[in-house]
């Protein structure tokens, strides 16, 4: 550990000796943490290791089994959320707490101290709090209808007008592009060097270096590494959380087959997307297909229409031979589908092995795979679903083991035609991810087609052989794998040739126009 | 009244006579199903019987077997009170010929008798006339009516109100009938009352007992006189009730009960009317002063004239 | 139709809708925090009893304010067996029905046993205010009513400044939308769930005696007719918002009492017909607003479409 | 194993709780609580007659609720089965008239059991129809539509019966004429009103047994809880509301003829006799098994006999005892299913949402405030 000064230690969030258990499962065991005041201090671990436990406790949402906390050196012992406030410690949890039909400004009010309302003092309060982070989000929208992102900052926001010392952040990045992640990392600098100190809890390992101080490791709920960032690789931090890793594959060259999928001038529309608006595009037997663009730009709209979930309301959608294939169609001529929200796809009361048999038997036996018997608990070890209990129910599962779950189901009965998928690594730790883009490569070797949208750059450019970028609803831009760079790609996120180019050539998409701030949305 | 056992044999060797009875609906409504319990509690009082009375009967699949259940529990005399249970005492009264039933329904129920099932009706066209006739006779006009639903009783009745209307007052003037679509909903009949005090009904005639309570509160609200109100609607509500025509089911039931007793019963049918005293009205009301004096001799009249046959309601 | 005659159905739709908007305001705090009270005709039909019990002896005030508190003990009851012991909402909802019916009927014909005159006790006096409760059509309808019904507005707008001004109205629509974002925010759901439906209970108590104190003065079985299902139709209608509820009321008391007052008129049609009027208009604009509601529901999430109206400022 | 202990503690101190409330009734009433105990006991078991009124009072009760189990799975909450019992009971009236009509004396039973049964089922379906096109096309809540059809349902009985139905007898309830000697049905047990149609309700528990094995009640219930999922595995939001509520408007509606043919034999009123929310309450008791829902009927039907049984035995005690005990005993019985299902690590009852599957969107995706909902249980990391 650092030398920290007496100031600093003085008002220190400290946490000694955590433990909880959750029936059978350990998820935490005797955990140490001290949060210094101005510092970063990033938690991570593999999904499961206990880092949004170790989180709400500090945050007063859950009551440790055993183990003390102090803030400054005096006892601290939230009984719920509320407590935790009143003493400066905030939290933006993993599933974000804002009410969707109320506005961010509804959301702040919603436990403030007064019986009373008084929103013009909220809102000028709010209003300050967005100023000072830099940050522009309507407050008087519900906040159902913001991006992801937006909500995100928001929550962050509304934590900090409350007046946090001390925010926790759990995995507020998993769902961001890389500008949104850049801006938010501008701002949580900027609130250290108020005195602020900030708990970041994260799956991307780089951003440990990018903004931590401090970094503590959890693995099966016990702490395996605290110390300063600085002195930390990515590597290191990958080590030490889930011992030594394979390195990626090498990309074997895929040469594409017939289009399996195509789209040609779908509109399409959606109430929380963007609408489509003349989307064409074909995915080709063999070949990984990247959608990148910021949350909110349509793609969910095209996953939906890919996968006979939406109906276009104009333009073509054909698979095969067969035109305006409805979604049990798309599933029978196997569609694998990833969705972007894993709830979706998930029954939470439904056991695992009902999970994964879920298509044999509700579709009857003419099921779209040929499958192999293969029984459900090999399946679930396969893609290291834990517990890999065919018995226990779905919805019991941490959220990264809902994940694989959703994913050994759509993915591990059969070898695919189709993988439709958006986000299908996020939330999960670097193993189980790099577990996930293997199996997507491999049904990609085997003949699928495959079309991955995700907000991770680095995940597209590792995966797809060709990058499609949305923006506003509109495929803006489309290179081949060898002509993207961050650079572009970043530019065509933001829309700054999209106004220019009605084509989705690659030549004209990337030379066409110089951006003007105009051009802004 | 007391708690009875019911008697075990069929025999009124005690002298007492074992009744059971069933109302179509509840026994203090103060009207129809009332008048039997009344009548049920005088006679027990003198000591003829002892009685045993299950009210909300109207629904046919729920009588039948409290009918059933009477009989084979060797009740001596069971009253079904009402059209509702009509079929249901002749369908059970077959398989117990040793037990004696009364039935009733309309008009036509009475060459229905069976050797153990005597019938029951009242008169329909004097209720109705009698009703009519006071409300004539008061020259309050227009006059309005509110009722509970069009069924064909309720129609019968109105058709002969208004002839008894015209005969006291022929230039009365009467508004359609308003109907609240319910036995019970007395808020919807207060304001259909009021409503049609609004359009200037002087005085509103009802023959629903559940919606009397509503009538009677709208036109004592207003101070418009009424006819037909049973007690069921509360003190209030009589103040301003000029009159009702009331069953008396004391004479009916008295005379079964004796033929019971005697081993006669059985063979005939009944009808209560104003004559065999089976129908009675309320002393007249004269409301404060606003009801003709006359208005009580007049109806003494009328039922002598019934009497001696000298006025016929057709 | 005569001027009379519209007087006399507005007036009377008043009347009429007044329960409906009082138990109406109390289930739309319930539903507004995503619970369902199947059990307002019950809770109706005992307070309009426990009200006349109790107001033949100690008077109007103490009628109304007994009625309130059965509201709240069958509510407090239900809060208990659906929401601590887990039961089905619907199936204690028809419960409470049940009991509220069969308990009113029974008290009653033990209190007023066969041969007896129903006790009544006097209403609600009407307000007069000369002058202007003798303007013509609207007149009686809006000056000449019982207090009750100005107690109901003054209910109708209190609800509308709950959810507007205060952390409480705030608190409820956000444990309705959103019950698990709310406990993580810090609300407690299953106090403010509770909360709300004592408020309903309180209020359909209340609803019942104003039938039975307002306009009758006396209790019959099932003087309820219910109103308390159709008043689950009207806080759909309105959208659960106060206003949106009173509105609701006030068109299916309109419908009622223009319903029984075009009867003594010269139109004679089947008085089924009639009957059933208020319901089927009422079910037509259960469609309207529900297509309505789902058009400017599509309409919002086109207007704000996220990623186009606001943008990120990266630093 | 605590928690059954805690079950059956619990279902103790629901006969407690129903004995005390029963007592201090009847002590009200000034009768002997003992001697209305026993009657209650009485009221179900004393004579074949009173176990075949068990049996008749199940039947409605339980057919509803069975042809229920498809439109609750999917979370279709309809009260709707009043107005479908009378539709059904006047479609098999007029069919077994109008055929007595056509063909004279000659027509043998079957023939009119048949016709009563279809024309019933055609009834009931036909009339469930209308909430179920009003939920698919314009997201008109189930509940309420059902609940304001209800009411139009009776006003179309009561025009239906005083009109072109009704009786040439001079009656005062309303009726239909006398059904046809031939198209009534023979009893099950001679001596009492239980009818051959009581056997019906046992075969359609078996059906729905089956039924509830089969893929298509799976989607069923992944549609209730993830349509869009639903939507891959072929079931349409459509395709669920008509189906379900068409099922349950078919069962309704042979409730209906059921009622005329095996009971009245004619059509009056009260056909439908609050079957819509006791049939409601049945299903969600059984817990949507068909063998919890048949005890859970013939449990409803005894305590309607029973409380005849405390009035019979006592004399003074009014009838209206039997609705406060049945409204006890519901609400007991619920709290012991909840308890029991809770500590069984079931999920708690789902609220029954009045913006149920209405606020799905015509293509089968969940509009946001579905979609927050189940988000919001959901663990999203
Ligand atoms: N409420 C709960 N009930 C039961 N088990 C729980 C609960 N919350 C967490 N767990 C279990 O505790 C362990 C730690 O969970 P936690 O959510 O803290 O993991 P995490 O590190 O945040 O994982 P992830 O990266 O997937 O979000 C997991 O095994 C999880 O299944
Ligand atoms: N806090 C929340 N409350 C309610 N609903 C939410 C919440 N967060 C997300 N949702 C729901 O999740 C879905 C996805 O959100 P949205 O469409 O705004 O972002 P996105 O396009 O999926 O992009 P990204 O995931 O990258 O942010 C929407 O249906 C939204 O209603
Ligand atoms: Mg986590
Ligand atoms: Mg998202």
């Amino acid at each position: 550990m650092t030398s920290t000064s007496s100031f600093e230690t003085g008002r220190a969030l400290v946490a000694r000796s955590v433990s909880k258990t959750f029936g059978a499962t350990r998820a935490l065991h005797d955990v140490d943490i001290v949060v210094r005041p101005g510092t970063v201090h990033a938690l991570v671990g593999e999904n499961g290791a206990g880092k949004s436990t170790l989180a709400k406790i500090l945050a007063g949402i859950q009551a440790p089994d055993a183990g003390t906390m102090t803030i400054g050196g005096a006892a601290y012992a939230p009984h719920d959320r509320a407590a935790a406030k009143a003493r400066g410690v905030n939290m933006v949890p993993q599933q974000l707490s804002l009410v969707g039909e109320l506005s961010l400004l509804e959301n702040f009010l919603l436990v403030s101290p007064r019986r009373l309302l008084r929103r013009r003092a909220a809102h000028t309060l709010l209003s300050h709090t967005l100023e000072r982070a830099d940050v522009d989000v309507d407050l008087t929208v519900p906040t159902r209808s913001l991006t992801q992102a937006h909500r995100q900052l928001g929550e962050i926001v509304v934590a900090l007008a409350e007046g946090a010392t001390t925010l926790i952040l759990d995995e507020p990045t998993a769902s961001l592009g890389p500008h949104e992640v850049g801006g938010l990392f501008d701002h949580l600098r900027a609130l250290c060097e108020g005195g602020t100190a900030i708990v970041l809890i994260t799956h991307r390992l780089e951003e440990v270096g990018a903004v931590a101080d401090d970094v503590s490791v959890l693995s099966h709920g016990r702490l395996v590494h605290h110390g300063p960032a600085a002195e930390l690789s990515p590597d290191r931090v990958a080590r030490l959380m889930v011992g030594e890793l394979p390195p990626p594959a090498e990309r074997a060259p895929r040469t594409p087959g017939d289009t399996v999928l195509e789209l040609r001038h779908v509109t399409a529309v959606s109430d929380t997307d963007a609408d489509l608006e003349a989307v064409s595009l074909q995915v080709r037997a063999g070949e990984i297909v990247g959608v990148a663009g910021v949350a909110g730009s349509g793609q969910n709209t095209l996953m939906d229409v890919l996968a006979g979930l939406t109906v276009p309301r104009g333009g073509t959608v054909r698979i095969d031979d067969l035109d305006r294939p409805r979604a049990v169609d798309l599933l029978e001529r196997g569609v694998a589908w990833i969705p972007e929200e894993r709830s979706d796809g998930l029954v939470p009361s439904l056991s695992l092995g009902d999970t994964l048999s879920l298509y044999d038997n509700a579709v009857g036996s003419a099921s779209r795979r040929p499958k192999e018997r293969r029984d459900a608990e090999s399946t679930l070890q396969d893609f290291d679903v834990r517990p890999a209990n065919p018995t226990l129910a779905a919805g019991g599962l941490s959220g990264g083991n809902q994940q694989k779950l959703l994913v050994s189901r759509e993915l591990g009965t059969g070898s695919p035609r189709v993988v439709l998928a958006y986000g299908p690594t996020q939330g999960l730790d670097l193993r189980a991810a790099q577990a996930i883009r293997e199996r997507l490569v491999a049904a990609a070797e085997s003949g699928a087609a495959v079309l991955v949208a995700s907000h991770d750059l680095e995940e597209l450019m590792q995966l797809a052989d060709r990058i499609l970028v949305m923006f506003s609803g509109r495929i803006a831009a489309e290179w081949p794998i060898a002509e993207v760079t961050t650079d572009k790609v970043g530019a065509a996120m933001a829309g700054l040739n999209s106004t220019a180019s009605s084509t989705t050539s690659p030549t004209t998409a990337t030379s066409t126009t110089t951006p003007t701030t105009e051009d802004l949305p | 009244s007391a708690s009875t056992e019911p008697a075990a044999s069929g025999e009124p060797a005690s002298g007492v006579i074992t009744v059971g009875a069933l109302t179509p609906g509840n026994a203090n409504d103060g009207a129809f199903n009332q008048a039997l319990a009344d009548a049920l509690a005088q006679l027990e009082e003198e000591g003829l019987i002892t009685y045993e009375l299950r009210e909300q009967m109207a629904d046919p699949a729920e009588s039948e077997p409290v009918i059933a259940d009477f009989a084979s529990q060797g009740v001596d005399l069971i009253i079904g009170h009402g059209i509702e249970l009509g079929d249901a005492i002749f369908s059970v009264a077959e398989d117990f010929p040793d037990v004696a039933f009364t039935a009733s329904g309309g008009a036509d129920i009475l060459e229905k008798y069976t050797d153990n099932v005597e019938t029951w009706t009242y008169d329909v066209s004097q209720v109705g006339y009698l009703s009519g006739y006071i409300a004539g006779l008061t020259q309050l006009s227009p006059i309005g009516r509110v009722e509970s639903l069009e069924l064909d009783f309720i129609t019968a009745t109105d058709a002969f109100f208004q002839q008894g209307v015209a005969a006291a007052n022929p230039s009365a003037e009467l508004l359609p009938v308003v109907y609240a679509g319910s036995f019970d909903d007395a808020e919807a009949a207060a304001s259909a009352t009021t409503g049609l005090i609004g359009q200037g009904a002087q005085l509103v005639y009802t023959t629903g007992d559940g919606i009397a309570a509503g009538v009677g509160a709208a036109a004592a609200d207003a101070g418009v006189p009424t006819v037909g109100v049973s007690p069921a609607a509360g003190e209030e509500a009589l103040s301003v009730n000029v009159s009702t025509v009331d069953l008396d089911m004391y004479p009916i039931v008295k005379a079964w009960v004796e033929e019971v007793a005697a081993g006669e019963f059985g063979g005939k049918g009944v009808v209560s009317t104003l004559q065999n005293g089976g129908l009675t009205y309320q002393e007249i009301n004269d409301v404060n002063g606003t009801i003709p004096a006359d208005v009580a001799t007049k109806v003494e009249e009328l039922i002598a004239g019934l009497t001696d046959g000298s006025v016929t309601i057709s | 139709m005569s001027i009379e005659l519209w007087a006399s159905i507005l007036a009377g739709a008043i009347v009429l809708a007044t329960p409906l908007v009082i138990a109406g305001l109390g289930e739309g705090f319930v539903e507004r925090a995503g619970r369902l009270n199947l059990g307002i005709e019950g809770m109706m039909i005992l307070g309009a009893f426990v009200a006349v019990f109790v107001a033949s002896f100690a008077g109007l005030v103490a009628g109304l304010v007994a009625a309130m508190l059965t509201g709240l003990v069958l509510a407090a009851l239900m809060n208990l067996v659906v929401y601590r012991l887990g039961a089905n909402e619907i199936v204690v909802g028809l419960a409470i029905t049940m009991l509220g019916l069969g308990l009113s009927t029974y008290l009653y014909q033990l209190w007023v046993p066969a041969g007896q005159t129903n006790v009544s006790v006097p209403t609600a006096p009407k307000l007069d205010l000369g002058i202007l409760t003798d303007i013509p059509l609207i007149g009686p309808a809006l000056f000449g009513q019982s207090p009750l019904v100005y107690g109901a507005l003054v209910l109708a707008i209190a609800a509308w400044a709950v959810f507007r001004f205060t952390r409480f109205g705030l608190q409820v629509r956000a444990v309705g939308a959103d019950p698990t974002s709310a406990a993580l925010r810090g609300v407690r759901p299953r106090q403010i769930g509770a909360q709300t439906l004592l408020i309903g209970g309180a209020l359909a108590g209340l609803a019942g005696s104003v039938i039975t104190l307002g306009s009758i003065g006396a209790f019959s079985p099932d003087i309820t007719a219910g109103r308390g299902y159709i008043v689950l139709a009207i806080v759909i209608m309105g959208r659960m918002t106060p206003v949106g509820i009173a509105i609701g009321a006030l068109l299916f008391g309109f419908l009622q009492s223009f319903s029984l007052l075009a009867q003594s008129t010269a139109i004679q049609l089947p008085s089924e017909l009639y009957q059933t009027f208020p319901y089927a208009i009422t079910l037509i604009v259960l469609v309207l607003t529900s297509r309505a509601a789902l058009r400017r529901h599509l309409g919002r999430h086109v207007r704000s479409k996220p990623g186009r109206t606001q943008s990120l400022t990266p630093a | 194993m605590s928690g059954r202990v805690r079950g059956w503690m619990l279902a103790g101190s629901v006969v407690v709780a129903v004995l005390v409330v029963a007592t201090v009734l009847i002590l009200l009433a000034g009768a002997d609580p003992l001697t209305g105990l026993q009657g209650l006991i009485a009221g179900v078991s004393s004579s074949p007659y009173r176990v075949g009124e068990l049996l008749v009072g199940a039947v409605p009760i339980a057919i509803v609720a069975l042809t229920l189990i498809p439109a609750l799975r999917a979370g279709v909450f309809s009260v709707g089965a009043e107005g479908q019992v009378i539709f059904g009971a006047i479609f098999a009236t007029a069919a077994t008239l109008g055929t007595a009509g056509l063909f004279g004396e000659g027509v043998p039973a079957p023939v009119y059991w048949v016709i009563g049964m279809v024309s019933g089922a055609l009834g009931g379906a036909a009339f469930a129809l209308l909430p179920a096109w009003l939920a698919e096309r314009w997201h008109v809540n189930i509940i309420l539509s059902t609940l304001l059809l209800n009411y139009i349902a009776a006003g179309f009985l009561g025009w239906t019966l005083r009109t072109w139905l009704a009786s040439d007898e001079n009656t005062a309830t309303p009726q239909s004429p006398q059904l046809p000697e031939a198209s009534a049905l023979p009893d099950l047990i001679p001596g009492t009103r239980a009818h051959i149609g009581v056997l019906l309700i046992i075969v359609v528990a078996v059906l729905f047994e089956w039924w509830r094995r089969t893929s298509q009640a799976t989607r069923i219930g992944v549609f209730a809880e993830r349509p869009r999922l639903a939507l891959r595995l072929g079931t349409t939001r459509a395709r669920t509301l008509y189906g379900t509520m068409l099922v349950s408007g078919a069962g309704a509606g042979v409730v209906g003829w059921l009622q005329v043919a095996g009971v009245n034999e004619r059509l009056f009123n009260s056909v439908s006799g609050g079957v819509g929310f006791s049939g409601l309450a049945v299903a969600l008791l059984g817990a949507l098994l068909p063998g919890g829902i048949l005890l859970a009927a013939l449990f409803f039907s005894a305590l309607t006999a029973g409380a005849l049984g405390i009035q019979s035995a006592t004399g003074t005690v009014p009838s209206s005892i039997a609705d406060v005990i049945k409204g006890v005993l519901l609400l007991g019985v619920a709290a012991v299913a909840g308890v029991t299902a809770r500590s069984g690590a079931a999920r708690p009852a789902a609220a029954p949402p009045l913006t149920d599957v209405a606020s799905v969107a015509p293509d089968g995706e969940p509009t946001p405030a579905a979609a927050s909902v189940s988000a919001g249980t959901e663990e999203r990391s």
